[in-house]
């Protein structure tokens, strides 16, 4: 039997794999697609020139930063100013880890035992409070690079990410607990199975969703939540000491941090892997392709619904970042303090009110 | 403080609930940039195609000759009064007898010397020339340096080729005017 | 003891218990030892990164993540955003007076001498294998607990956040004429 | 779609004037010489516009007083600035202020002489908060040394430079110039 | 009051300005002269409480020119090339404003249609400015995209002046007497085409940002300057506009047949920056109609006067005419005498009154001439009206001022 | 300008370091030739036309060059457009030491490559009396497409440049006639 939990460890590996590899392509790709959707907003076309429609983009930045002078400021604190690129990128990568990319792959190990290996790259129960765990330190990654860069804009940039974190995860968690009182389970794989087919949370969410994809925005420093970086206001905000590849990472966490945060909307509100119509795909694929073989090419499937669902959102993403002004950092802790959580606080009550005399009133109505 | 009856108050800054709420602005805003993300882009994608530059675009300058091949300009020394960033220089010489065939006039200019990244490109030599010796092409950029001693250009470089002419539909704006009046679409031609 | 054999015994959690202690201990040390406030503050982060490791060496996932929610990506973040604004580091180090040491001194004394006296005097908690409920430091255990038996402590302990949180707004209220914060 | 469709403006000419009390040279000129007397001398209209000197003693109280004539009301100072007159002797700089009242539109243009050994005349800070700067870039350009100016020091040019650059005397070329040949067509 | 200064710490210092100095809890920011949102080059010392501006000090003159002193060593016909650059995002205003100062020391009547051909150039010219304006100031609030699309239309603007001179930025366009050249058609075509295709962009613009919330709460009573103080620093054009002052210099001194078109005069109510940007906006309808207007009723005619010894000849009578050519010879090299006098003449900028204060003393360069640069007197506000807002309002406050660097600095 | 310096070719012809070494240079010059990353030093007219230059008819970003980097740490190339006055000068150096390197200057326009018509007392005569200059663009300002030109210029030099260059004698003999390092 050692070989068959062999196969199932090198499956698993491979996912894990998979989803860093999936992660960090994306996330090169999207510093691409930002490009891209930027110049096609504003009837520009963009990178071109490198590779068949600049799709070499990405690499030939990444091979210009690595083989530019790396600069360190005198008086700083040398190894906080190397730290901070990699907290930030670290705390990026590790988010993914929890995220349900789709629903299983089964193998068939030996006639009669079938391995059932999520694709995940691990399933933890409390993967909600896990992922917010983790995303509470990424403002470390900007505090310390901040603060270490020795410069005004530079601190500025990291103070105003530092308190705009810590406001806007308040509401993220809020918004979220409405979620949790829905599904009662802290497991993110837990809530996606729950919203098998089109029974997605936003149907029963929205003010939370709003309020979670703006706390999103503000979590990731995107704008119209941008203030730790504005160029017009604090040059490069935290990272205007850095060159080279640690600038690089910044960069790059950055569209981790969304591709992560968009996945997250996606498993949170949109039924992440699931579709309208799954069950019967499924049933279809099993029955012309076989029981094992029609589940994985349905798991593919529900795995491509839920990239394209997550690409979506960072395309979103994009498409505000190039429609929307900024807000100043006065105005931004008045939307969070004073709108988001009063709001977030009143959805819970809806909620659980709704759980409450709601649903017991619509269940006796179907029956 | 009110001067004119003219006025009118432009500003409004009372928001509606609407417009409180940052929804519905967002929205807008989200479906006009959606919009142009579709529509057709304005690029142009300039070293493979170039834009017409108009037809008195103020380029590269081009000591013009007549039709059989004599240099035009006089050294009257009008071109480089006139500059404003006294970019041209000149010596003037007298014609010798058997150079008939290389300069029109009885002067001529021995050196003619203007300096690429003084020049404003404003067209008053052209203007100031009365033999119509100069002109600012309006086909032609004067090309990027990478060295400092490049930039000052003399005759080799300024007087016009005559296997490669300098074509040009109006020679002076009276003449383009009088085109446009009587929609003339001339043809491009060499000389004055 | 033989230590050579007390390695060869180790379980991988047992190791890992004893990595993260040391770990624990280092940091905490480094905490004190410091001379940079904003290393300080790194450091004590990094602690309590190690202790949240050990509750997860004890099955307790939720009270690992909300330690380092509230702990590390919260209070410790603003400790971090204090420091910075008040920029310690420009300024020297003053000395201090004796008087200062002095009590220093008799305040960890005594604290210490606390410790020693408890620790001789505790018994080290075991438990029974048999009746151990791994799932004791789960969310849905935790949740029962807190929501039936010790509900009246916790609403109590809410109402103090309550008060505390009012208080907070009331004194950083601005200032009439403050057009901003 | 044309703007005025846009505006749902009436297309139809309407004409429309300035809300203006007429004043005329004349009736200032006159008041004025009334109220300062000898202090105000050599008027003239070029293009229009009323112009005459003063004395630097006077020009303050000449300011205040059109500024706050309840008539004139010339309460806009639209610019200072100054002439060097190298061989005017004793005059050999003007202080020039055009002042305007919008009520009015009425321009009036006072200057003031000072000789080359004294540069000195009161500032207009006082009167309006635009005249600091003007008076700056006058004293950067001139030197002339306006007296109670608040914050008096170059401001276009580099603190460093010792010399005042519009007087006339100084020259207009960067001296480091190479790839120019001077003495050309009378250049 | 314990003052530690603070050396350089790196070499990052002068340029972005991070030079660190405390003085108590009052933290120095270094805001230029290489900062993005100078767009150009100043620089602002603000004195800072945290992100609270408590004190403010503009360096200027990084760029001077000595546009006054070239302008005494140059015949009057090479100034153009002076004022082209001065304020470089409206030059054709310039330029007119100081042919139309010239010919009123000369007393030459222009011809209508000159007059009409250089409103459309000059309200042209405004546009272009205030796209710049408002489309920056959309930049500095973070959105870029609707810059893009009007800027684009700057693009058309420019098609215009390369159709008639040759240039995009520095036109150098007219001349004394009249203009260089006539309208074409193709010229006139791409007016009426510019007339027809701008308002729905500028429509669109608007719709990005008039009403949306985010951008009303970033400028709504931020950099605000009462009516009195404004007049006070000698504010002029949309500036003062926006303090509800209407005073616009094409109404109350018409020039070059302003007195024949029918426009308004946007006003906003508090001087902060959404009331400045609502006026440049309204001032770009305002100018769509004028040139509406003007193309209407363009009158036929020559496009300049006739003042054989100011207007160069044609290049045809040059070689016939004996006169032609001494004219020639004398524009040229400026041997014409101009009376004595002196002249202020103002125009109404992009940013405000822009005047030329000539003074000639019959040579062939002027004795004296003086800018009125609008930017470089109001500017001097600027402290006055970021002080007890952020750094972000200081940002928005300065765009909103469009302080042209080349006018400023002169 | 463009010092290439000379690597000593292998015996071989494709062995030992030369051979790596260029076709190296190669992969790392195009990748540095298509993510010029521009810092406009922008003062006056030439600034608006880079605008133009960077907006949507004439699209700077094809070239992977729409990331205006205004910190200098960032930027791969600067784009010196409008008058430089003296009083300017020490920070365009001060800007120019701090960016890293490999770095690239580009002078657009007839002011910043030799004054253009401000033949004054405060205006520098050409910014290459301060930093070493790569490529002058003339004009005043250029045209788009001029600007493009230069920073087409500039990506060639990019993609024929050795990777030792910028540590080769020459090129430290050039910093050093600018009194730089």
């Amino acid at each position: 039997m050692t070989f068959t939990i062999d196969v199932a460890f090198i499956i698993k590996a491979i996912i894990i794999l998979l989803i860093f590899g999936i992660t960090l392509l994306v996330a090169m790709y999207s510093t691409y697609g930002e490009r891209k959707v930027a110049a096609f907003m504003q009837d520009r076309i963009g990178p071109n020139r490198a590779g068949p429609f600049g799709l070499l983009q990405p690499l030939a930045d990444a091979v210009k930063m690595f083989f530019k002078e790396d600069f360190i400021p005198a008086q700083s604190s040398k190894w906080l100013f190397i730290l901070g690129p990699c907290l930030s990128m670290l705390t990026a990568l590790m988010t993914s880890a929890v995220i349900p990319f789709g629903d299983s792959i089964k193998y068939e190990a030996a006639p009669g035992k079938v391995w059932d290996v999520p694709v995940q790259a691990i399933d933890v129960n409390i993967g909600i409070l896990y992922v917010f765990g983790v995303v509470s330190l990424g403002v470390y990654g900007i505090m310390v690079g901040g603060w270490a860069s020795n410069n005004k804009f530079s601190l500025l940039g990291a103070i105003r990410a530092a308190s705009q974190n810590i406001s806007y995860e308040i509401s993220m968690g809020l918004a979220i607990i409405a979620i949790l009182m829905m599904t009662g389970s802290l497991s993110i794989r837990h809530i996606v199975e729950q919203q098998h087919g089109g029974n997605w949370n936003i149907f029963y969410q929205p003010l939370g969703f709003i309020i979670f994809i703006t706390c999103a925005f503000a979590e990731c420093n995107r704008t119209p939540f941008d203030l730790p970086e504005c160029e017009t206001e604090l040059i490069g905000g935290y990272h205007t000491e850095y060159s080279s590849m640690k600038l690089g990472f910044y960069l790059f966490a950055e569209y981790i941090n969304m591709f992560v945060s968009s996945a997250m909307i996606s498993s949170l509100y949109f039924g992440g892997y699931n579709y309208p119509g799954m069950d019967w795909v499924q049933a279809q694929l099993i029955g012309s392709l076989g029981e094992i073989a029609g589940h994985n090419v349905a798991t593919l499937i529900g795995f491509l619904v839920f990239f394209g669902k997550s690409l979506f959102f960072v395309f979103f993403y994009m498409w505000v970042r190039w429609t929307l002004p900024r807000f100043r950092y006065d105005q931004l802790m008045n939307l969070g303090w004073k709108g988001l959580i009063p709001l977030a606080i009143v959805n819970i009550v809806l909620t659980g009110g709704a759980i409450l005399f709601l649903k017991p009133l619509v269940m006796s109505f179907l029956k | 403080m009110q001067l004119t009856n003219r006025s009118k108050q432009v500003s409004n800054k009372q928001m509606t609930f609407a417009e409180r709420i940052y929804l519905p602005a967002i929205a807008t805003g989200l479906g006009i940039t959606i919009k142009h993300f579709f529509q057709k882009k304005v690029t142009i994608q300039y070293p493979e195609v170039k834009k017409n530059l108009g037809p008195v675009f103020r380029g590269r300058h081009v000591l013009k000759r007549d039709d059989q091949g004599r240099e035009r300009c006089t050294a009257c020394g009008l071109c480089a009064v006139a500059c404003p960033a006294e970019a041209i220089s000149m010596v003037a010489a007298e014609r010798q007898k058997g150079e008939e065939n290389l300069y029109r006039e009885e002067k001529y200019a021995a050196v003619y010397e203007i300096n690429m990244l003084r020049c404003i490109f404003c067209g008053l030599c052209e203007e100031a020339c009365p033999k119509q010796a100069i002109y600012l092409r309006h086909d032609e950029f004067v090309p990027v340096f990478t060295e400092r001693d490049q930039v000052i250009w003399g005759k080799d470089l300024l007087a016009e080729n005559m296997n490669n002419r300098y074509l040009r539909k109006a020679w002076t704006k009276e003449e383009a005017r009088e085109q446009d009046i009587k929609g003339i679409d001339a043809k491009p031609r060499t000389q004055l | 003891m033989n230590f050579s054999n007390l390695f060869a015994n180790l379980t991988p959690s047992t190791s890992i218990f004893y990595a993260l202690s040391f770990l624990t201990i280092l940091c905490g040390l480094m905490v004190v030892l410091a001379k940079n406030p904003i290393h300080s503050v790194l450091y004590l982060i990094a602690t309590f990164f190690c202790l949240s490791g050990h509750y997860i060496l004890l099955n307790a996932q939720f009270l690992a993540a909300v330690n380092i929610i509230v702990y590390a990506g919260a209070i410790m973040v603003l400790f971090l955003f204090v420091i910075m604004f008040l920029n310690l580091k420009k300024e020297d180090e003053e000395s201090k007076t004796n008087l200062v040491k002095i009590a220093a001194m008799i305040v960890g004394g005594t604290l210490f001498l606390i410790f020693v006296a408890v620790l001789r005097k505790a018994q080290l908690g075991t438990y029974n294998p048999y009746s151990f409920d791994s799932q004791i430091g789960m969310v849905e255990s935790l949740g029962e607990i807190l929501y039936s038996d010790y509900l009246l402590p916790f609403e109590l302990v809410s109402i103090l956040f309550l008060v505390a949180m009012v208080g907070a707004v009331m004194l950083g209220r601005r200032e009439a004429g403050d057009r901003h914060f | 779609m044309f703007v005025n469709d846009l505006l749902g403006l009436p297309t139809e000419f309407i004409t429309t004037t300035p809300l203006i009390h007429m004043l005329t040279n004349q009736s200032v000129a006159e008041e004025i010489v009334k109220k300062f007397g000898d202090d105000v001398f050599d008027f003239e209209e070029p293009f229009g516009m009323l112009t005459f000197t003063t004395t630097r003693e006077q020009i303050i109280p000449l300011l205040e007083y059109l500024k706050s004539h309840p008539q004139f009301n010339i309460n806009f100072l639209t610019d200072i600035t100054a002439i060097h007159y190298p061989d005017a002797l004793g005059q050999e700089f003007c202080v020039v202020y055009h002042t305007h009242s919008f009520i009015n539109n009425f321009r009036i243009r006072i200057k003031v002489y000072l000789p080359d050994a004294d540069v000195h005349i009161p500032t207009a800070v006082g009167l309006w908060a635009s005249a600091n700067w003007m008076e700056r870039e006058t004293f950067d350009l001139f030197g002339i040394i306006f007296d109670g100016h608040p914050n008096l020091k170059r401001i276009l040019n580099m603190e460093e430079m010792d010399y005042h650059p519009m007087r006339k005397e100084y020259p207009l070329e960067d001296p480091t110039r190479q790839d120019k040949i001077d003495a050309l067509f009378g250049r | 009051m314990t003052e530690t200064s603070v050396a350089p710490q790196n070499n990052a210092d002068l340029a972005k300005g991070d030079q660190v100095q405390y003085v108590n809890e009052l933290t120095t920011l270094n805001l230029g002269p290489t900062h993005p949102a100078t767009h150009g080059i100043f620089q602002n010392i603000l004195t800072m409480d945290g992100e609270k501006i408590v004190a403010g000090e503009q360096t200027v003159g990084y760029i001077h020119r000595a546009f006054e002193k070239i302008a005494e060593r140059r015949p009057f016909y090479q100034i153009t090339t002076l004022t082209d650059r001065m304020n470089y995002c409206s030059s054709p205003i310039n330029n007119f404003g100081w042919h139309m100062t010239v010919e009123k020391l000369l007393s030459i009547e222009v011809p209508k249609r000159a007059q009409y051909i250089r409103v459309i150039l000059m309200e042209l010219a405004r546009i272009a400015d205030h796209i710049i304006c408002n489309g920056i100031l959309g930049v500095d609030t973070g959105a870029f995209t609707g810059f893009l699309y009007v800027y684009e239309k700057r693009e058309e603007i420019y098609e215009i002046y390369e159709e008639i001179c040759g240039a995009r930025l520095t036109t150098n366009m007219g001349r004394v007497g009249g203009m260089e050249r006539d309208l074409n058609s193709t010229a006139i075509n791409k007016i009426n085409e510019f007339l027809k295709s701008f308002p729905p962009v500028l429509k669109e613009f608007e719709r990005l940002f008039n009403r949306n919330r985010i951008f009303m709460d970033r400028t709504i009573g931020v950099g605000g300057i009462s009516a009195e103080r404004a007049m006070s620093y000698g504010f002029t054009g949309p500036n003062l506009r926006a303090a509800g002052v209407d005073y616009d210099v094409r109404v109350m001194s018409p020039y070059s047949s302003y007195e024949d078109f029918e426009f308004d005069i946007p006003v906003g109510q508090h001087g902060d920056t959404y009331d400045r940007f609502m006026v440049r906006n309204e001032e770009m309808w305002q100018s769509l109609r004028i040139i509406e207007q003007a193309m209407k009723n363009l009158p036929e005619g020559p496009y300049y006067a006739d003042a054989p010894e100011f207007y160069l000849p044609p290049k045809q009578e040059v070689y016939r005419n004996m006169e032609a050519l001494i004219y020639h010879f004398k524009i040229v090299m400026g041997e014409i005498d101009a009376p004595i006098g002196e002249v202020y003449h103002a125009v109404e900028g992009g940013n405000g009154e822009l005047g030329f204060y000539l003074i000639s003393d019959g040579g062939r360069t002027p004795y004296r001439l003086h800018f009125r640069r609008p930017c470089f007197i109001y500017y001097q506000a600027y402290p006055e009206m970021c002080v007890g807002s952020t750094i972000s309002d200081a940002i928005v406050t300065m765009s909103s001022l469009n302080v042209i660097a080349g006018e400023l600095d002169a | 300008m463009t010092t290439d310096v000379k690597i000593v070719e292998a015996p071989d012809g494709y062995q030992g370091s030369g051979f790596f070494a260029t076709s190296f240079d190669k992969v790392v010059g195009l990748a540095r030739s298509h993510s010029l990353w521009p810092l406009p030093f922008a003062t006056s007219c030439c600034g608006i036309e880079f605008m133009s230059t960077m907006a949507a008819r004439y699209d700077l970003a094809r070239f992977g060059s729409e990331r205006p980097s205004f910190s200098p740490r960032q930027a791969d190339m600067l784009l010196v457009a409008g008058t430089i006055a003296k009083k300017m000068a020490p920070v365009l150096k001060q800007v120019y030491l701090q960016m890293a390197e490999p770095r690239w200057v580009i002078a657009i326009g007839a002011c910043a490559s030799s004054g253009g018509i401000f033949d004054t007392y405060s205006v520098l005569q050409g910014i290459d009396r301060v930093i070493p200059v790569d490529v002058y663009v003339p004009g005043c300002p250029p045209r788009p497409e001029q600007i493009l030109e230069g920073i087409l210029q500039v990506r060639e030099l990019t993609h024929n440049e050795s990777l030792r260059r910028r540590n080769s004698s020459e090129y430290q003999a050039l910093l050093a006639s600018y009194n730089i390092q």
